[in-house]
């Protein structure tokens, strides 16, 4: 079966990528499966400058899903490019930057920097990482502000530009119409929801951060959500996120109305995952009836 | 090479207080290169557990295609392993990490530091130590009724055990055994807790040796950034799933990050 | 071990209840064990005339959670003082009526209604229901109609008034402000998040309704955030909710700030889990060297 | 009376395509009062699973203290508990919902009428009824090799089995078989897909009878209002998993339902 989508214009092979922050910069999975069966790479956050992120324990488990506060730790978008895009260069699939930064100028210089290398395919918006104190969820939560960065990354860049949006917000939507005013290419969807854990022995939190970003199976529903309310309102591209573990699961976020998927803190349950995902997709479409991913992006939930 | 495969559990019982020994069968085990490396085993059924758990590699044999790793119960995933029953498979991702690297000590005088579920990856290091240098061994644990392996390594090592409440061996911490014999040890390897470790650092700060150092883990292979550490190099950090969790005493600086 | 809570002036024998929705009006719940152990009971949410409520299916499962779009269904608030409180009050336990409304006169008169019953100890005002098309969670997603409402009821009611938040809102802190200063007594969180999922098979949702709340503790970790922001921020009392399944669950909870705990969808888990909690709570409150419940909050995390 | 126990599992075998027969025993039997009656089983690990599956009772004996349930892997749920092997235990809560109440019937013409995993309720139903009535079952399933429990249900009752493409039996819907017997039927009983429900209710809308009907169930008990169905009460509805499952052909309107 043909798995292959166009995203925004790019041609990916399937609609299967890692996460961005799930994945590192791909070296580690390489040793797993070969890096060019995935439809694109969304490599880890990039600031203007290397960051060492929030004090450990940054990870704790909840039910179903996990939470997080790694705090963009990067070694700064000048070392990524020239330390780590050079081996991504070797695969053939296309490779997603995450910008993300402080300062509106931040994520500009950033964004302009990564967009202007050969290496890169396109532009992740990280308007949504609650995990750190200056930037981030601010730009994701109020729509002006979206509206404003997206507009001036827009500038700088000629690459497509996906908008990551936040899930801790009352209307979801509204923020998605502000980006794509401001000219996104694309969304991608959803990041984290804050969440918390307690230590009862220590009765301190789990986190040194004290809160932390809920991912995996948990926060599905509520991503299904947020894809089809948003799907809604808009034609432009989606890539899906939020729990996804399974072929099955690809097909949900495919029918909530997303072009292709993005799988996270399940590489960390199985480091195979998205290979596994991939190949079993076709025989999943097959059991649900489709004879090919056009004929479930008719049907898909409206 | 690090693989994902289910391994079979060959036996799987209580040692002592809430710590239990898992013997797991499969060729992933000839893949372990070093003492002092882990396993990354997945809980429960389906997805209820996104995150794996690290654990020891006590000991292994490439011959019987076996490896051991002592757990302790703590929380979920470690009640989980507890109940498994032989014969049912557990999912295993490894071997991870580096290890201890011993290649280069012959002749030594070598001290073994092992506190409560630190102890695990000293058992398959003091066995190769013992074959070309001589090993002192000291391990603490809560009381008389936490202790294993006691026996064990008293066929490689002179052995120590010191319990908190003094119910068992020595009373004290294994800084107090430690006190008594620090101008003899040419090389010193630990493992326990953070503040243990820290305290053997800078009690043994002449002193060459290794740590093992534990953190909350995602990934385990070095992608996700979640066990970082502070650390004396050129990132100013180390990974301990990837980079360690054996380090160079003077490489990480806990006694700093615990005070 | 003594358990007992002063809940808004209120005393409790011990800080666990039944969640309004989870444990109709009791009757059900009294076949497996004496009503007058639990703290309170918190009984299905009442409206001005009866309501069927929404199409079913109404519930589907999700991991480490569920689904529900019941849609308020309830035979009215003045049957419910007739048919239902009667059963109830042969019980030595306090009832909290929980009261919803497509309008403000109508939360109003429900409101005015109950406060007048003896039966009835408190109220808890429920403006957080995503599942009715009219009402409910718009006076929780708004400060100002939260406001409004708020003091609407308050001065038809002199019974104590804990407003129940919803979860589906950028800043929770802002609602509970807004309720606090209208006259709120206390506060319930966290009602149940949007969410979807969706039948791969049939091609449409789950749920009748497309969208149903999300519940059990999938949004453990998000209710544990969000009480412990609004505790930074507040001395009213809480009673929290949100996944809560176990005494440890309990135990996280009040270190996160709550007063008093709600039990919801772990009842249909376990029918018998709010006495077996109960019961626990000691020897839980022991293993983690707490003497007393007072010595406890003292800890909460702040 | 309603409890939760813990029942252990007797046997758990496939007996048609997809098809399981569990057999369960624990004191809990002793309150099952009717067929129809059903059971809310717990499933997985831990909190994983928040919702019980409903599954109605095929068979029981107060004697053995034994009862039989029969599923179809369907989901997660049910392929959990075809993987549980004998000996082990399941949490069930039941039983629950009323039954067929068949006390005044005597003498009659009676007819039993069951579609794929709305078969299994009327297995104990057809032993009861046949003792003193004279009973004819028609039994749809998808295909040959989903059938299950023909010669079972062959003595007590005359059988007609009927599969969706032909493949054993009579070929087409259960509906089809009736047609031809509508007259001589003095009282019905049917449970399956509701779509096969309302066609029946339509089709035999002279005569009296009993539907077991299925709904997407939350608490179980009653208390959630997860499980209503309009009716033709006072209320407007019932709730299935209490005032049902079983209800009178006249008291539930399924044909507009589903139209
Ligand atoms: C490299 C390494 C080697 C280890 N070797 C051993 C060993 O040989 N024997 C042994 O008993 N224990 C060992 N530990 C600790 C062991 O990983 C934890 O006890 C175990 O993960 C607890 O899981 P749980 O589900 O029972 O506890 P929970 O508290 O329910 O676990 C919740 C989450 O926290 C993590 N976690 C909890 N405690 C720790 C900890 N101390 N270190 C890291 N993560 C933790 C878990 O992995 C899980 O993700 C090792 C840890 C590391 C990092
Ligand atoms: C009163 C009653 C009696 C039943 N008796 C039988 C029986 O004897 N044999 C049999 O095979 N099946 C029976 N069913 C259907 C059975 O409950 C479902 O097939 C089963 O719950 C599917 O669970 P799953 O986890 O495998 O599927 P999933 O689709 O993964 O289940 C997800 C959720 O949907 C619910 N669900 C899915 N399908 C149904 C359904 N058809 N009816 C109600 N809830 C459903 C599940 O209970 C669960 O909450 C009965 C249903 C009811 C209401
Ligand atoms: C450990 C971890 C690190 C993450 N880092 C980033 C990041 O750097 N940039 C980003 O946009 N999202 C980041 N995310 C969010 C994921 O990309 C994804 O949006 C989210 O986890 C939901 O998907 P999942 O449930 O499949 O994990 C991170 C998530 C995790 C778990
Ligand atoms: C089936 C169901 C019905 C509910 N009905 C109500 C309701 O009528 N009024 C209300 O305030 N909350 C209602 N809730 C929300 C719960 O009271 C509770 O806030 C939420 O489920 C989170 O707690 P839990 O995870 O313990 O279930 C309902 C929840 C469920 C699952
Ligand atoms: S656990 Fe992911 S980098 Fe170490
Ligand atoms: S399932 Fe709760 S009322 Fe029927």
């Amino acid at each position: 079966m043909n798995l292959s989508v166009d995203l925004g214009g790019l041609q990916l092979k399937n609609p299967i990528m890692p996460a961005s922050g799930c994945f590192g910069f791909g070296k580690e999975f390489s040793q797993f499966y070969d890096l060019s069966e995935l439809g694109a790479v969304v490599i880890k956050a990039a600031t203007g400058e290397q960051r060492f992120g929030n004090p450990t324990p940054r990870v704790a488990e909840t039910p179903s899903g996990m939470l997080n506060a790694i705090g963009l730790q990067n070694p700064g978008v000048d070392k990524i490019m020239e330390q780590e895009l050079p081996f991504l260069d070797s695969y053939d699939t296309p490779i997603f930057a995450n910008v993300a930064g402080s300062t509106l100028e931040e994520y500009v210089q950033v964004a302009e920097k990564l967009s202007q290398h050969p290496t890169i395919k396109a532009l992740e918006l990280n308007i949504s990482c609650p995990n750190v104190k200056e930037g981030g969820i601010q730009f994701g939560t109020d729509p002006n502000l979206a509206y404003e960065l997206t507009r001036a990354v827009k500038q700088v860049s000629k690459k497509p530009l996906f908008v990551k949006l936040s899930p801790n917000v009352t209307d979801i939507t509204e923020l998605a119409r502000a980006v794509e005013e401001a000219g996104a290419d694309g969304l991608s969807m959803i990041n984290t929801l804050t969440g918390m854990a307690i230590d009862k022995q220590t009765r301190k939190p789990l986190i040194a951060n004290e809160t932390g970003g809920l991912s995996g199976p948990a926060i599905k529903p509520i991503a299904i959500r947020m894809i089809h309310q948003v799907r809604e309102q808009t034609d432009l591209p989606i890539i899906g996120m939020g729990g996804i573990c399974t072929a099955d699961d690809v097909i949900e976020f495919l029918l909530a109305g997303s072009n292709a998927v993005a799988v996270g803190t399940a590489n960390f349950h199985n480091p195979l995952v998205c290979k596994e995902i991939i190949d079993e997709l076709p025989e999943a479409l097959k059991r649900y009836k489709f004879t090919s991913l056009d004929e479930l992006r008719e049907v898909a939930v409206s | 090479m690090i693989l994902q495969q289910d391994l079979s559990i060959v036996s799987n019982k209580v040692i002592a207080k809430d710590t239990y020994e898992m013997v797991l069968e499969g060729d992933l085990v000839q893949q372990i290169k070093r003492p002092g490396q882990f396993i990354h085993i997945k809980i429960g059924e389906g997805f209820s557990h996104m995150l794996r758990r690290p654990f020891s590699i006590a000991d292994y044999s490439l011959e019987t295609n076996q490896l051991v790793i002592i757990y302790k119960v703590i929380g979920e995933g470690s009640k989980w392993l507890s109940k498994q029953s032989d014969q049912s498979f557990i999912n295993v991702l490894g071997p991870l990490g580096n290890g201890f690297e011993i290649d280069h000590l012959a002749n030594q005088n070598v001290l073994v530091v092992g506190g409560g579920v630190g102890v695990p990856p000293l058992y398959a290091l003091t066995k190769q130590l013992s074959q070309r240098n001589d090993v002192k061994a000291v391990l603490g644990y809560q009381s008389s009724d936490s202790v294993f392996y006691e026996e064990k390594f008293n066929k490689y090592a002179n052995t120590t055990v010191a319990t908190n409440d003094g119910s068992y061996g020595e009373e004290g911490f294994v800084t107090d055994v430690i006190n008594q014999m620090q101008n003899q040890v040419d090389y010193y390897f630990a493992c326990g807790p953070l503040i243990m470790l820290g305290a053997i650092q800078l009690q043994l700060r002449d002193t060459q040796g290794l740590l093992s150092v534990e953190e909350r883990m995602g990934c385990g292979v070095g992608a996700c950034f979640a066990c970082v550490c502070e650390a004396d190099n050129e990132k100013g950090y180390v990974k301990i799933c990837q980079d360690g969790p054996v380090f160079h005493s003077n490489e990480v600086t806990l006694y700093e990050s615990i005070s």
